[in-house]
């Protein structure tokens, strides 16, 4: 029995299609893993199922019968819960209040000590032991991903989406989860599953859907018989697999980025850092990898100068870095963040303004008293050939570029004038497989120049294939590290884990 | 049947922004006219008013200049300040801070005579920077809600300037709560035009330094980008926290200044009253002119006319003093509402008939 | 002397607090659904005004109590159109709200000012007759300021001990969250504005018809803007605001009794130190961390589902 | 002489509304008076702020339409009226209350001491208490004068009476003029007297039980149970001889004049609730002042601090009176 089948669905954002006839069948009982790259469409679609968009165009059919949902809420009383990539929880209330707020009216709960039950048998079922009392945003990400899987269940839905859940989770608690939803499903319930992680997909779907740009390219095939191989190309299309040029012997300048004993506190919800130790040498790519969440924000906060430190010495080529961002960013130092829409990129802003701004900074500017247009339109439009970010002009507002051009511009940006040090946060991610060769050659190329590369990803693959060293970010601090050529992938596993 | 569906433009053609202000003030003076007319107005009595009077007249051009000059300063202030996003309601505590510290030059001789005028300009701007720049202090490191802050600060100006008018600052001839009148030297020159005074030129200047920082200097760009990205500012190395104290400490200064031509180009004293209504009046001209400095000039100008017009409406049509208030308070409704049409569409989709 | 200024003091104090206690309680439920207004003192004055017009027509206290909340809440709407469904700038649209408040009132009121109503008196004097003077003196108030406490206390546990509490806690906190589990984000932000407004216009209606007994122009005299501060200073908790309104109503009856009994004070300072006191506990409240994390997390902050925030 | 271009044109500025129901209602009256008497139409602006720029620019629209007679009233008016006048010679000014003049401004004010002094005496016939309260604006010699020839009126009829004295520091605050009476009479007054422009603090006596006097306009409909009389006044008693003035080319500036119950621009209303022989006593003083044989002000006349102000047997003349800066003895309250 089909529980639920959206067909020709189309959805677009102002002017920006999203969804271009996408189809997607869900059988009871099922797991059904829908892949695709960072943009596909996977999360639109998916909102659409649970009444967050409405869909322009298209059906949906829930048990066989036609169904639209306007809202969430129509969407919970068919049965449908969806846990979603960005975590629908409010953070000043309390365990229990979330679970109220979203559950009391359909499971009937009359009393707060009703729910209070309720929620303690399910998670004794489940082995989640969460403290009702305790305020949502003082709890660390797993436990919220704990708390959105419950509180879908206790709404006694019966068609679960889930939207990455386990990119919060250490492995076993992903291996937990993925099996727990593997039982609801054989239980009867039907369960989607949205991952990048082709081992969840291999390892505990039924069936696969795979989207790419907006469009289903693969409709619910068996997992059984996929490969990551035939995945990755149905995820990419067939993209052109470029060449990795080997890196010519050049000369290593040590010190150029030296960290010591570098400690913060954590801020409200965060990590924090303790006695971090790290050693960049000029001309070579370090590269630190871990689990997002461990830490990495705040390192990257505290080295361009934005985080207090509690102690610790930051020296950029053996001298005491400047207090100062913008200090720091006349001594050399340059930033890819890892949201460039949130601590990169000036939206609203015209290309050339975010183009032109950090040219206007500190001692060194290069505009003091008068800025002309002319000036910077004459920057941007340089940035835009040499970087071939495609559909920009000097005066669009950057919030109007796609992902990876935005990413472009955000390298043009970053890697001009004198540049020391590179901090580059997951500086592919989201972006299509150009961009994303495009990103690692500049990366290349800067540090054969000289320059100080710290890549901090949470791609492991991205990691073993640019760095020289490699170290492990994990619950604030950074094991030793390694060469590249010594490492070995599952000791790397193992210490993103237990590094406490 | 159908539904209607609200969703955000992500990207309005500029032709649109424009459209949308002028419909926008379009409708608000269409609505303001029918308003008057119900009151009793004729068409040509609208027209004699709101035109003829206000500004070919010279006596009403006098009027409507004269009280432009602190009109401009205080949306100025407002503009500056929602430069970098700051809230700025408090331009009438600002406003006493600056006529506060200006007459503390002649009533305790600071400073030689012949330029007391200059100091008085100066202390008027400290006054007022001083007012708003700890608001922005307290935002930055408190947290505190500027919106609240820059608010009770108006209460607090007021009452100190009341506390010193019935104390130590009363007229001693007459014990009136009036400070004593200043001496020609400390008085702003008067143009030969009516009441309009040298204080002009001082709202002039401020419009073109504004207009200068905003759209010619780095700092303009950085308030721009703070302004736009907070946090994405200061990892690019802009220096955020200073650009919004600075913008914060100007708006504030150029209230200041606004009362510094009070006192001394229309009052020649302090007096009780001179920081009363000029909230609402600085939004709205800040807000008409989208926070552009030159745009303010004119905004002023035109809110200046509005109660001109609203003065004389009073006299001789019994129209109660409300009228200009209503009218900025209708004019600004209505280009809110244009705004919307600026940043979201509006689609009627007709529900489609769903297929099994 | 002194005494008998404590207890004349101590007597008028609850009249004095009740229409800041109005308002504040009013903002509360607005600002705990996201939403700031600060068009309170026009709604406090267009009800203040009409409440006087009802009167001076003939009618009864309750009546023009009534009307005077049926205008607070015509206003109200028009922010609630502008702040919750056209998502106007809150700040923009209650500056507009008070504007349209205080230019109609003056519009309506022009040519009726100073005419005095009957309004609504305390309660009878024998009810209290056996207690001691001074109490007898404090708790001899006029319905409304009754209803106005109580009604502190009502909305507190509504808030904070109910399910409509909750879903409207969850939507000033985080709008997202609360739509993705079903609550009606505009509604309760809808239905918010308008409670908030019509306690706004009670907080209005108490002024002419139990503090002034007359209109005249001008007469909220800020206390509506002065309740949007208090707000922050009863930590969005309705039961903190019994106490807010009764710091700043103690200073303000304090302002006539000194006045009449002669004595020589800095009266001015003395209006001040309810602002320097507010400003004061909010610098405090930053310092330690603790005043800021009261404020609800989305106050401030239009929403609409499709929209990226 | 002041010769006007054309017929005279006269228009009114108000420190109030023109139904304040108070000082700018009387002299809203006096302009139906003159506007009956010359059948022209009269403009006015109301609510116009003792601040020189604005007032001057209220001036100056109505000259600008054409008008040649300005009048207004208010003490905070001086200095604009003043700076008009002198821009403006060939137009009269008049500023009823004010303190400045030129040849064409006259500054004429009523002598509200002798309404005030019968208005005392029937406060001090009806105070079981003995205890009086008074709201005031602003401790300026015209105001004083009000306070101490009150207080002087109820020494005369009771003695041992005291006044207690409030200045609002404003003209009109109908809100707080409201409170402080009511704190008054927690503090024991039962005869509330109000010199401000509204009726505020009558309806509050009157809701207490106690009696009033009223100023400026007959307030007995504010408080009709209460109210011992209102100390009234009658611009146009003034006014409409001096435009008939100023029309025939004879008026000339007189400066700051006073005129009393005598020329009728000051009287009490119909005294009441206290006994007939006492409003007898009244009315007897009352005639004395018509017929210039009794001041309020012959001494001995000491202040608070039992300083003498004026010995026995002597009057303190006009000019004294606009410099009288003290209260009488059996006052309380600061003039700060
Ligand atoms: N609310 C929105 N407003 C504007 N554009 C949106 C919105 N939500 C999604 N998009 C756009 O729709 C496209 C599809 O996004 P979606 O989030 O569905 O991708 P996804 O497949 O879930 O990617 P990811 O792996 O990053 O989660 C993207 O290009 C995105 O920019
Ligand atoms: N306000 C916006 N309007 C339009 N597009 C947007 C907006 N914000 C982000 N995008 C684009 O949407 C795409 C996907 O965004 P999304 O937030 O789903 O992914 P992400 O957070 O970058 O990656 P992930 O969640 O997979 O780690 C990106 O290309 C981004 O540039
Ligand atoms: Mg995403
Ligand atoms: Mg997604």
């Amino acid at each position: 029995m089909t529980a639920v089948r959206l067909s020709g669905i189309e959805k677009s954002f102002g002017s920006r299609p999203a969804l271009l006839g996408a189809n997607f069948v869900l059988e009871w009982g099922e797991v059904h893993a829908l892949l695709g790259e960072n943009g596909a469409g996977k999360s639109t679609l998916m909102n659409v199922l649970a009444g967050f968009y409405t869909a322009d165009a298209g059906t949906l059919a829930v048990d066989g019968a036609p169904a639209r949902f306007e809202t969430p809420a129509a969407a919970a009383e068919a049965g449908i819960g969806m846990v979603h990539q960005h975590f629908k929880l409010v953070g000043p209330l309390s365990v229990l209040e979330n679970i109220r707020l979203a559950c009391a009216k359909r499971a009937g709960w009359k009393t707060k000590a009703e729910a209070l039950a309720a929620m303690q048998t399910l998670g004794a079922e489940l082995g989640f032991h969460l403290n009702p009392q305790a305020r949502v945003d003082e709890m660390a990400v797993s436990d919220q991903q704990k708390l959105e899987i419950m509180k879908v269940l206790l709404a006694g839905a019966r068609i679960l989406i889930l939207d990455e859940p386990t990119a919060v989770l250490t492995e076993e608690e992903a291996k937990a989860a993925l099996g727990l939803v593997r039982t609801l499903a054989r239980g009867g319930r039907a369960v989607v599953l949205i991952t990048h992680k082709l081992r969840d997909v291999l390892g505990f779907s039924d069936r696969v859907s795979v989207m790419r740009a907006g469009r289903t390219v693969i409709d619910a095939a068996p997992a059984a018989g996929m490969t990551a191989a035939s995945l990755s190309e149905a995820m990419v299309g067939t993209a052109p697999q470029g060449e990795i040029a080997p890196r010519t012997a050049h000369r290593l300048k040590p010190d150029m980025l030296r960290v010591m004993k570098l400690s913060a506190p954590a801020s409200a919800h965060g990590v924090a850092l303790r006695e971090i130790d790290l050693d960049v040498k000029g001309g070579e790519i370090f590269g630190l990898a871990g689990i997002g969440g461990n830490g990495q924000a705040e390192l990257v906060e505290a080295l361009i100068g934005i985080r207090q430190l509690s102690g610790g010495d930051i020296l950029f080529d053996g001298v005491d870095a400047p207090p100062t961002p913008e200090g720091r960013r006349e001594a050399g130092l340059r930033y890819i963040p890892a949201d460039r829409m949130g601590m990169g990129l000036f939206g609203e802003l015209p290309l050339a303004v975010n183009i032109a701004l950090p040219r206007l900074l500190g001692e060194k500017a290069e505009r003091k008293w008068l800025v002309r247009k002319g000036w910077m339109n004459q920057l941007a439009r340089a940035a835009i050939a040499d970087y071939e970010v495609a559909g920009a002009a000097p005066d669009l507002p950057v919030r109007l570029l796609s992902g990876g051009n935005a990413q472009k511009l955000m390298l043009a940006r970053e890697f001009a004038g004198e540049m020391s040090v590179l901090i580059a946060h997951s500086p592919t991610r989201g972006l299509d497989i150009r961009a994303v060769q495009a990103v690692q050659a500049r990366l290349r190329a800067a540090a054969e120049a000289g320059v100080a590369v710290l890549l901090i990803s949470e791609d492991l693959d991205e990691i073993m294939e640019l760095s020289d060293r490699v170290a492990v970010m994990s619950h604030g601090r950074i094991s030793p590290a390694e060469p590249v050529a010594q490492v070995d992938r599952a000791r790397i596993g193992r210490l993103m884990l237990e590094l406490h | 049947m159908g539904k209607l569906i609200v969703s955000p433009r992500l990207a309005a053609p500029p032709r649109l922004a424009a459209f949308t202000m002028l419909g926008g003030l379009g409708a608000g003076m269409l609505i303001s006219a029918i308003f008057l007319l119900t009151q009793g107005l004729g068409l040509s009595d609208l027209a004699s008013q709101f035109l003829g009077y206000t500004f070919t007249d010279p006596a009403g051009l006098d009027q409507t200049l004269t009280r432009a000059i602190p009109l401009t300063l205080v949306g100025l202030s407002v503009a500056v300040c929602l430069r970098v996003k700051f809230w700025n309601i408090g331009v009438e505590g600002q406003l006493w801070a600056g006529a506060l510290a200006a007459t503390t030059v002649p009533l305790y001789h600071i400073g030689p005579e012949p330029v007391h005028l200059w100091i008085m300009a100066l202390a008027a701007m400290l006054g007022g920077g001083a007012w708003c720049g700890v608001c922005a202090l307290a935002r930055l490191k408190l947290r505190a809600n500027e919106v609240v802050t820059t608010l009770l600060m108006n209460y607090v100006a007021y009452m100190l300037a009341q506390q010193l008018l019935y104390g130590a600052w009363r007229n001693p001839e007459d014990s009136f709560p009036v400070s004593r009148a200043f001496s020609p030297d400390e008085t702003l020159a008067l143009l030969g035009f009516g009441h309009v005074h040298a204080g002009i030129f001082f709202a002039l200047a401020a419009a073109l330094f504004c207009w200068w920082l905003c759209s010619l200097s780095r700092v303009g760009y950085m308030a721009r980008a703070v302004a736009a990205n907070p946090l994405a500012a200061r990892a690019v190395g802009v220096p955020a926290a200073a650009v919004v104290l600075l913008m914060a400490t100007l708006g504030g200064a150029l209230s200041g200044l606004a009362g510094f031509t009070i006192v001394c180009g229309e009052e020649h004293k302090l007096t009780q009253f001179i920081g009363n209504d000029y909230i609402f009046p600085s939004i709205v001209i800040a807000y008409l002119a989208r926070t552009s400095p030159l745009g303010v000039v004119v905004a002023a100008v035109a809110v200046a006319a509005l109660y001109t017009a609203g003065d004389s409406l009073k006299a001789f049509y019994q129209l109660p003093g409300a009228t200009v208030l209503t009218i900025q308070a209708i004019l600004l409704l209505c280009v809110c509402c244009g705004e919307f049409l600026l940043r979201y569409r509006m689609d009627w989709v007709k529900t489609v008939k769903v297929r099994a | 002397m002194i005494a008998t200024l404590l207890a004349a003091w101590a007597a008028t104090i609850p009249a004095f607090a009740a229409p800041f206690l109005l308002a504040t309680v009013g903002l509360i439920i607005n600002e705990r659904a996201g939403v700031m207004n600060l068009g309170a003192e026009g709604i406090m004055a267009i009800a203040a005004v009409v409440s006087v017009l009802i009167s001076l027509d003939g009618g009864g206290v309750g009546v023009a109590l009534l009307g005077g909340v049926a205008a607070g809440l015509v206003l109200t709407a028009v922010f609630a159109v502008l702040a919750v469904l056209l998502r106007v700038d809150q700040v923009l649209a209650g500056l507009v709200t008070f504007a349209l408040g205080i230019g109609i009132s003056g519009y309506v009121g022009d040519g009726y000012d100073n005419q005095t109503i009957p309004g609504l008196s305390a309660l009878p004097t024998s009810l209290f007759g056996w207690m001691p003077k001074t109490l007898a003196g404090v708790l001899d108030q006029d319905v409304l300021t009754y209803v106005a406490f109580g009604i502190a206390v009502l909305v507190w546990y509504i808030i904070e001990h109910t399910d409509l509490g909750l879903r409207l806690r969850a939507v000033g906190e985080d709008a997202p969250a609360a739509d993705a589990a079903g609550v009606n984000v505009a509604l309760y932000r809808l239905g918010a504005v308008l409670a908030g407004g019509v306690l706004c216009a009670v907080a209005g209606a108490h002024l002419s018809l139990v503090g002034s007994h007359l209109w005249v122009d001008g007469m909220v005299a800020g206390r509506g803007w002065i309740a949007v501060a208090m707000v922050t200073l009863a930590r969005w908790n309705a039961l903190r605001a019994i106490a807010a309104a009764l710091l700043f109503g103690a200073i303000q009856a304090l302002v006539p009794q000194l006045l009449s009994s002669g004595l020589n004070v800095p009266v001015y300072f003395i209006e001040m130190s309810p602002y320097l006191a507010t400003l004061a506990y909010l610098l405090l409240a930053g310092m330690f961390a603790n005043g800021a994390d009261a404020q609800p997390v989305d106050l401030g902050r239009p929403y609409l589902r499709e929209e990226r925030r | 002489q002041v010769k006007l271009d054309g017929k005279p044109k006269i228009a009114f500025l108000f420190l109030g509304t023109a139904t304040d129901g108070g000082w700018s209602q009387s002299q809203n009256a006096a302009r139906l008076a003159l506007a009956k008497a010359y059948g022209q139409k009269i403009p006015y602006v109301d609510n116009v702020p003792e601040q020189t720029a604005k007032v001057e620019q209220e001036i100056d629209l109505f000259l600008n339409h054409g008008a040649n007679i300005i009048i207004a009233g208010s003490y905070g008016y001086s200095d604009a009226f003043a700076a008009e006048a002198k821009a403006h010679p060939n137009d009269v000014f008049v500023n009823m209350a004010g303190i400045s003049s030129t040849p064409n401004l006259e500054s004429f004010y009523g002598k509200t001491f002798e309404g005030w002094y019968l208005a005392g005496m029937a406060a001090g016939y009806a105070t079981k208490s003995k205890s009086l309260g008074m709201i005031e604006g602003f401790p300026i010699p015209d105001v004083l004068w009000d306070v101490n020839a009150f207080a002087l009126g109820a020494q005369a009829a009771n003695p041992g009476t005291v006044v207690h004295v409030a200045f609002v520091n404003s003209w009109s605050d109908p809100v707080k003029e409201a409170q402080i009476s009511a704190a008054m009479i927690q503090q024991g007054a039962d005869v509330i007297a109000t010199d401000m422009d509204s009726p505020a603090a009558l309806v509050v006596a009157e809701k207490a039980g106690k009696y009033s006097v009223g100023y400026q306009v007959d307030m007995a409909k504010s408080a009709p149970n209460g109210i011992l009389t209102s100390v009234e006044f009658h611009w146009e008693k003034r006014l409409i001889p001096m435009v008939a003035e100023i029309e025939k080319g004879s008026w000339k500036s007189g400066g700051t004049p006073l005129y009393g119950i005598k020329e009728g621009v000051v009287d009490d209303a119909t005294f009441q609730h206290i006994p007939a022989d006492d409003i007898a006593k009244i009315l007897a003083v009352r005639q004395e002042m018509i017929d210039g044989k009794f001041s309020p002000w012959t001494g001995p006349i000491a202040d608070q601090s039992g300083k003498v102000q004026e010995p026995a047997g002597q009057t303190i003349s006009e000019d004294d009176l606009w410099n009288m800066n003290y209260l009488v003895a059996n006052v309380k309250g600061s003039m700060k």
